[in-house]
């Protein structure tokens, strides 16, 4: 367990950023501007690859770039966490890219070198976050992230997307500066450092009321994991285009509130201090209240997008609970899901755009029989939907299976509870899509016999992210070992 | 012989006179003598910081007589800081601002910058001089020049704002002088070293006390603190832009300079913090300068009198950061000049150019303007998120240390004044970032063109070459100082606090 | 209003008579301001600089770079002056007196010119004849008041005066000038450029000095550095001269500017 | 009583000084005109230097300007520094006269400029002038 020294993390991190300039000077030329973005993302794929192995072993490799403070500078050092879900994010940059292009001509959207530009922005900040070593690095990412995300969100720029840019603003910025920026500091003066440890850095002199009122601030603070009454934004970010919602709201954005709450609750915090003070219980009731009311509002929501979004609140809040546990099975479930849910959820997104794109429908009261007419995307839908539902063939199993031994474990029998009754939620709010695309009689059908898919650049990407959900249930190798390893560093110090 | 000292304030003032000779003789080479100038003196002021950074303070003693007999100029890593800020966006401001100064005062640009110089000199002479009086004669110099050129600039309300800060300019000033003279009365001597070694044998007479009041009262009001800075507003949002950009961010910042050069070197800490009892009552007059800054600036419909009152807001961030008692939150407010003086220089450039292609400053007027002038937008929102305070911008590293200090002190309603700040300032330019971004320039007031996918491709009128290129330094080296802010304070201003 | 500005008022005085309590009497000779400083320029100034005018001694030598900024500040006020109010337009009518006839002519359009010579002559609107008493007894005054001026400049090391006081009354005489007959008559004599690079002149002059004494390596306004040119006796001295001289210069040329300006609202045509 | 008399007595020159500073003060933030402010401004300039000047004082002595035969390198008679006013305030007032005179010029080249532009100096008349200008 040794410290590399090596510059593959700032190259990973640098890689989409570089391209940028090159995308906007490119701009005229839409092809060379598609080809630029494929070869950042495989190339940052490809160095985030190549630390794998190294990972793997055991060993952190990092850098220090400046120094701000004694004892906060911003440093980038990659460890089992930080690695699975830099892999997350990377791959699924590459097929988000080959799927916007589809999307963006196929409705031939208004500028779209901006859109590009800031889509790698917020895909550099999310590696970046992913890497932080400390919590001030990863707070510098995460408010570049949230601002990189606002002209995405906001991109047709009409009064619609206004009202929810300023939502999706107040929110996400608001608790960040308002909560998260004080709470940060206040560990800085108590402590004097913001180094992520495996014990935690407070030795013990943190009272029990002050260290509670601390652990909220940060789980409030951190918006972007959609905890209950933080979670509004995301709904109303569905303005905007799908990729955005896919990737976006999907995998990277989302997935840093959730990362940074996981870093804090075992960086800053130390699983042994939260389980002495028993405040593991107070986040997991936190995440459990999320994961029911909006498992529940998602039975009732009409347009597709909508739906997505709160099961994507509910899937965020399993990660948590999950991390809240703080058994060793609770917790590698809950990073696992981190995986499963992002590959899971970004095919249903896909869906959802695609048939926006082929057939310009929203409602899912006007997607009946919709299976005969785009039987391929429909049955990826339904691969991505037994993954989030957690059903066998696929990878989301694995997940929720190391979440309920995790609740076992910690012999929280209403933590069992919840997990069992939510994923009865799931299902109740997907199952009754599949069935009406397919199993519908003539007389309902809307849509004619006839074959007629999405362009093949949102088709295909579409196929794969269904495959590989699929394939997780067999071989899912490289996570599983990633999250052991990570939890092992946390618990087993 | 090191004469930078010297150097970094008369080469503005030999550039002033040229200018003033060259005004009436060949107008054409007027500009170029004040761009020669002022490069001068910068590179001067930057020589200056090298060497105090490596050798410790110099002492220059002017016409050759020892301190208390003649006049000293003392450079230590506060001021050879501040000097460089100076002179730096003093020559970044003057080579971005011909196209604006051409624009607004066609006939008489050349003897405005000889007045622009003269200002400099102010400036640069009040960062760098070690004697009480002389530093009344420099205020005088930069307010004299800073009367004339806002009277220049808006047709209607230029002068009356002017005049008005004629009268509080001529206050605050006086009461500085008054009390130099409660101090001269006292100990004989003018200056400032010396007093300080005589301030221990005087602690608890009224007349040093008095002398004290007067002369933070006589500084707060040219600094333009919450309850003084009535006249602000209106200066800095009628002023010519040519003038605006660097009157905003250098005239308040240098008397906060003043103020922590009184606290550290004249009066001495120690005096400040254990005789007096007025540190508190001082951090929240901060309080309320941010709090009551913050609110004005909502309430505003023109984007420059909106800028103005965030200066209010930030000067209370550094008197409340210099009270707080410990070295944590003086650091913040030092690092915080720097900073401010920076974000505040690339926010009035991108206004500026602003000015120079619209000529309308409300912001219901600045419909589109992401289309229509996308560099100076990227420079807008790069100097808006600074001060905002989000990371890699300098705006958060100084914020960082002032609510440390804050901690420190327990000083629990200044660190949420800081906080709320911030937010009130997001919401601020998102105000602003949402009519230049979703009215698209041609549709009429009221509703966005909402219709999905049509939009107008506007075309794009930037402004100058040259002033983007100032705006992109001045982005760039706000990144750059957040990033390297820990080398600026452990070897600048931490052997300052220790001295 | 009033009510609040009087309350302010009173409590700044509270503040001030409070400060006093503890002030050295009126002119008591051990006060501590009169002790410590002030003792060591009344004993040597007369030895380092062989100037008697103690004033003029501290004011252009020991702190002679508060001097210099102070010139700095007049140049200021007249360039200030001359920013402000001084505008450009062609006034649009004029008015012409046939001498002879002592008819008066107006004429409206601007680019009509009558020649201003013996025949005719330009005149103001409120114009009032010129007294031939007070043309006459200024006519004779005037040089007696320059040649005065130029002493004060010239004898500030020895007795009071200056650079200042000189100025000043070379300034005055100017205006003398410009009171007893019209603008314009001044204007003709001491035009408006000259005036502009006499202000700026006086300061370079100040200015040279100083840096000529860092370019023989002492510091900025060292006046011992110019032994070696000037020879050792009385160097200081001289250097005050010069420096005196400068402002002498530059404050007269800005009192001329900002009367001209003021008085004729920047249209340098008719005057006061 | 009589030492509170003595003294005011003894400091009337602090006390004359704030009299004056107070009706400057006063002129200039109550006065409606502007001429009349600029005038209690000019009070107000003048009652430091008043202040100023009053602290150079000793009593019997002369004015500092060094007489007869202690010039040409002193070495005539020790300077007796008793019998010789303060020199110092007297240079800082020379400034600070310069400063206020200067700072009058500009001041009324603006009150100049404020009537070429609006036709008053009287401020409330200013601030209707002002007000109807904006609605226009």
């Amino acid at each position: 367990m040794e410290f590399i020294q090596s510059i593959k993390p700032i190259l990973a991190v640098l890689i989409p950023l570089a391209v940028i300039p090159v995308l906007v000077s490119s701009g005229g030329r839409p092809n060379v501007r598609e080809a630029w973005t494929f070869i950042a993302g495989i190339l940052s794929f490809a160095l985030v690859v190549s630390m794998v192995p190294a990972v793997l072993d055991g060993n952190r490799i990092g850098l220090t770039l400046f120094p701000i403070a004694p004892g906060a500078d911003i440093a980038l050092s990659v460890d089992a966490l930080g690695m699975l879900f830099a892999l997350v994010a990377s791959s699924l940059y590459i097929i988000t890219a080959m799927y916007s292009i589809g999307y963006m001509r196929g409705l031939n959207e208004h500028s779209q070198t901006r859109f590009v530009a800031f889509f790698a922005l917020a895909i550099s900040a999310t590696i970046g976050a992913a890497f932080s070593a400390n919590l001030i690095t990863l707070y510098l990412f995460y408010e570049i992230l949230s601002l990189a995300t606002y002209p995405l969100v906001t991109h047709h720029q009409d009064e619609k997307s206004k009202v929810s840019g300023r939502r999706y603003l107040t929110f996400i910025l608001g608790t960040s500066i308002g909560l998260v920026l004080p709470a940060m500091i206040w560990c800085y003066h108590a402590t004097g450092t913001l180094e992520f440890s495996a014990a935690g850095i407070f030795t013990g002199q943190l009272s029990t009321p002050s260290a509670t009122v601390l652990l909220l601030m940060f789980v409030f603070g951190f918006a972007k994991a959609g905890i209950m009454p933080v979670h509004t934004w995301l709904p109303a970010a569905m303005v905007a285009p799908t990729p955005v919602s896919a990737l976006l709201h999907a995998v990277a954005v989302v997935k840093v509130g959730v990362f940074s709450i996981i870093r804090v609750l075992t960086g800053i915090f130390g699983v042994e201090l939260l389980s002495s003070l028993g405040l593991g219980g107070l986040v997991a009731f936190i995440a459990s209240v999320t994961i029911l009311t909006s498992s529940a509002i998602a039975l009732s929501q009409d347009e597709f997008k909508r739906r997505l979004a709160y099961s994507t609140i509910g899937q965020l809040s399993y990660i948590v609970l999950g991390a809240a546990l703080l058994s060793p099975k609770g917790m590698t479930g809950g990073i696992l899901h981190i995986t499963m849910h992002a590959f899971g959820k970004i095919t249903l997104f896909f869906c959802a755009g695609a048939i926006y794109v082929a057939t310009g429908k929203k409602y899912l009261s006007q997607m009946v029989g919709i299976g005969y007419r785009m039987p391929v995307t429909m049955t990826a839908f339904l691969i991505g939907a037994m993954s989030i539902i957690g059903l066998p063939p696929t990878g989301g199993f694995i997940s929720k299976w190391y979440l309920v031994l995790g609740t076992l474990e910690g012999d929280q029998a209403v933590m069992l509870f919840v997990l069992l009754t939510s994923s009865l939620l799931n299902a109740a709010y997907f199952m009754p899509i599949f069935y009406k695309a397919f199993f519908c009689t003539q007389a309902e059908a809307m849509f004619e016999r006839k074959f007629d898919e999405a362009p093949v650049m949102c088709v295909v990407p579409l196929v794969i992210t269904a495959l590989i959900s699929f394939i997780f249930f067999f071989v899912p190798q490289p996570f599983l070992k990633l999250s052991t390893l990570a939890v092992t560093g946390f618990t087993g110090g | 012989m090191i004469h930078y000292p010297a150097i970094v304030v008369i080469a503005p003032l030999v550039g002033a006179l040229i200018a003033g000779i060259l005004s009436f003789v060949e107008e054409r080479y007027a500009y170029p003598a004040a761009l020669i100038a002022t490069g001068i003196s910068c590179a001067a002021a930057v020589r200056d910081l090298i060497y105090v950074a490596g050798h410790g303070p110099i002492a220059y003693h002017m016409g050759g007589w020892a301190p208390p007999m003649g006049i000293e100029y003392r450079i230590d890593t506060l001021n050879a800081m501040v000097l460089v800020l100076i002179t730096a966006i003093a020559f970044l401001n003057l080579a971005a601002s011909w196209p604006n100064i051409k624009q607004e005062m066609p006939d008489r640009s050349p003897s405005f910058y000889a007045m622009y110089l003269l200002f400099v000199v102010g400036l640069t002479g009040v960062a760098s001089t070690g004697d009480l009086f002389n530093l009344y004669v420099l205020i005088e110099i930069t307010s004299l020049s800073s009367y004339t050129m806002i009277a220049l600039g808006d047709r209607d309300r230029g002068p009356i704002s002017a005049l008005n800060y004629v009268f509080v300019g001529v206050i605050g000033a006086s009461f500085y002088l008054l009390g130099v003279g409660y101090i001269y009365i006292k100990t004989g001597t003018l200056n400032m070293a010396e007093f300080a070694t005589m301030i221990p044998t005087l602690q608890d007479s009224t007349t040093i006390l008095t002398a004290f009041i007067l002369c933070i009262v006589g500084v707060f009001i040219k600094m333009a603190l919450f309850p003084l800075h009535v006249w602000l507003p209106n200066a800095y949002s009628y002023a010519p832009v040519g003038f605006a950009r660097i009157v905003a961010p250098l005239m308040t910042k240098v008397m906060v300079y003043v103020m922590v050069r009184l606290m550290i070197t004249v009066f001495g800490l120690d005096y400040i913090f254990i005789k007096l009892h007025i540190a508190d009552t001082l951090v929240w007059l901060g309080t309320i300068a941010i709090l009551a800054g913050g609110v004005m600036a909502l309430a505003q419909t023109n984007l420059k009198k909106m800028l103005a009152y965030i200066i209010v807001c930030e000067i209370g961030y550094m008197v409340g950061g210099a009270w707080l008692g410990n070295d944590l939150g003086l650091t913040g407010a030092v690092l915080h000049i720097l900073n401010d003086g920076l974000m505040t220089f690339a926010l009035f450039l991108a206004v500026g150019n602003m000015v120079y292609k619209l000529d309308r400053v409300q912001i219901k007027d600045l419909k589109g303007l992401f289309a229509k002038m996308p560099w100076t937008m990227t420079g807008f929102v790069l100097a808006a998120f600074s001060i905002v305070g989000v990371p890699p911008t300098c705006g958060f590293f100084s914020k960082w240390y002032l609510i440390l200090g804050a901690f420190k002190a327990g000083a629990w309603h200044f660190a949420a004044a800081l906080i709320i700040s911030s937010l009130i300032c997001a919401v601020l330019f998102f105000k602003v970032f949402e009519v230049c971004f979703f009215e698209s320039p041609d549709t009429h007031d009221g509703h966005g063109s909402d219709t999905h996918g049509r939009h107008t491709t506007v075309a794009i009128q930037e402004a100058p070459a040259i002033s983007l290129a100032v705006l992109g330094i001045a982005g760039i080296s706000l990144i750059v100082v957040g990033m390297y802010s820990k080398t600026i304070v452990v070897r600048l201003i931490w052997p300052l606090l220790s001295s | 209003m009033k009510l609040l500005s009087l309350i302010v008022v009173c409590l700044t005085g509270g503040l001030l008579l409070y400060g006093t309590a503890d002030l050295p009497d009126w002119g008591d000779p051990n006060a501590p301001a009169s002790l410590h400083l002030s003792n060591y320029y009344i004993e040597n100034a007369i030895r380092d600089t062989e100037v008697p005018n103690l004033v003029t001694a501290v004011l252009a030598d020991y702190r002679s770079i508060d001097t210099m900024l102070e010139t700095a500040v007049v140049f200021c006020a007249g360039l200030a002056c001359f920013l402000l109010l001084r505008d450009f337009t062609p006034k649009k009518d004029h008015h012409y007196r046939h001498v002879p006839t002592g008819v008066i002519l107006h004429v409206k359009n601007p680019d009509r010119q009558v020649i201003v010579g013996n025949e005719f002559e330009d005149m103001d609107k409120e114009w009032l004849p010129p007294d031939t008493i007070i043309k006459t007894v200024c006519r004779m005054l005037i040089p007696f008041i320059q040649i005065y001026a130029l002493y004060v400049v010239a004898h500030g090391d020895f007795s009071p005066g200056g650079g200042f006081q000189g100025g000043v009354i070379l300034g005055s005489s100017f205006i003398l000038l410009a009171i007893s007959y019209n603008l314009k008559y001044l204007l003709k004599r001491v035009s408006e450029k000259f005036l502009g690079i006499l202000s700026a002149a006086g300061v370079l002059v100040y200015m040279g000095i100083g840096l000529a004494a860092m370019v023989l390596g002492g510091n900025f306004l060292d006046y011992e550095k110019y032994a070696p040119i000037f020879g050792e006796h009385h160097i200081r001295a001289l250097g005050m001269l010069g420096v005196e001289i400068g402002v002498g210069m530059s404050v007269t040329a800005v009192m001329v500017i900002i009367y001209i300006n003021i008085v004729s609202e920047g249209k340098h045509d008719e005057g006061l | 009583m009589t030492e509170l008399f003595m003294l005011i007595a003894a400091k009337y020159n602090y006390c004359l000084y704030v009299i004056l500073m107070m009706i400057g003060l006063y002129a200039m933030i109550a006065k409606n005109n502007l001429m009349k402010k600029l005038v209690g401004m000019n009070i107000f300039q003048t009652a430091i230097i008043l202040f100023y000047v009053s602290i150079g004082f000793k009593h019997n002595a002369t004015i500092p300007i060094i007489m007869g035969d202690h010039g040409h390198g002193g070495h005539g008679a020790a300077i007796n520094a008793a019998d010789y006013m303060n020199p110092l305030p007297h240079v800082l007032m020379l400034t600070a006269i310069v400063v206020s005179v200067a700072t009058l010029g500009v001041a009324m080249a603006l009150c100049v400029k404020v009537y070429q532009r609006y036709q008053t100096l009287e401020e409330d008349e200013l601030r209707m002038r002002l007000s109807e200008k904006i609605k226009l």
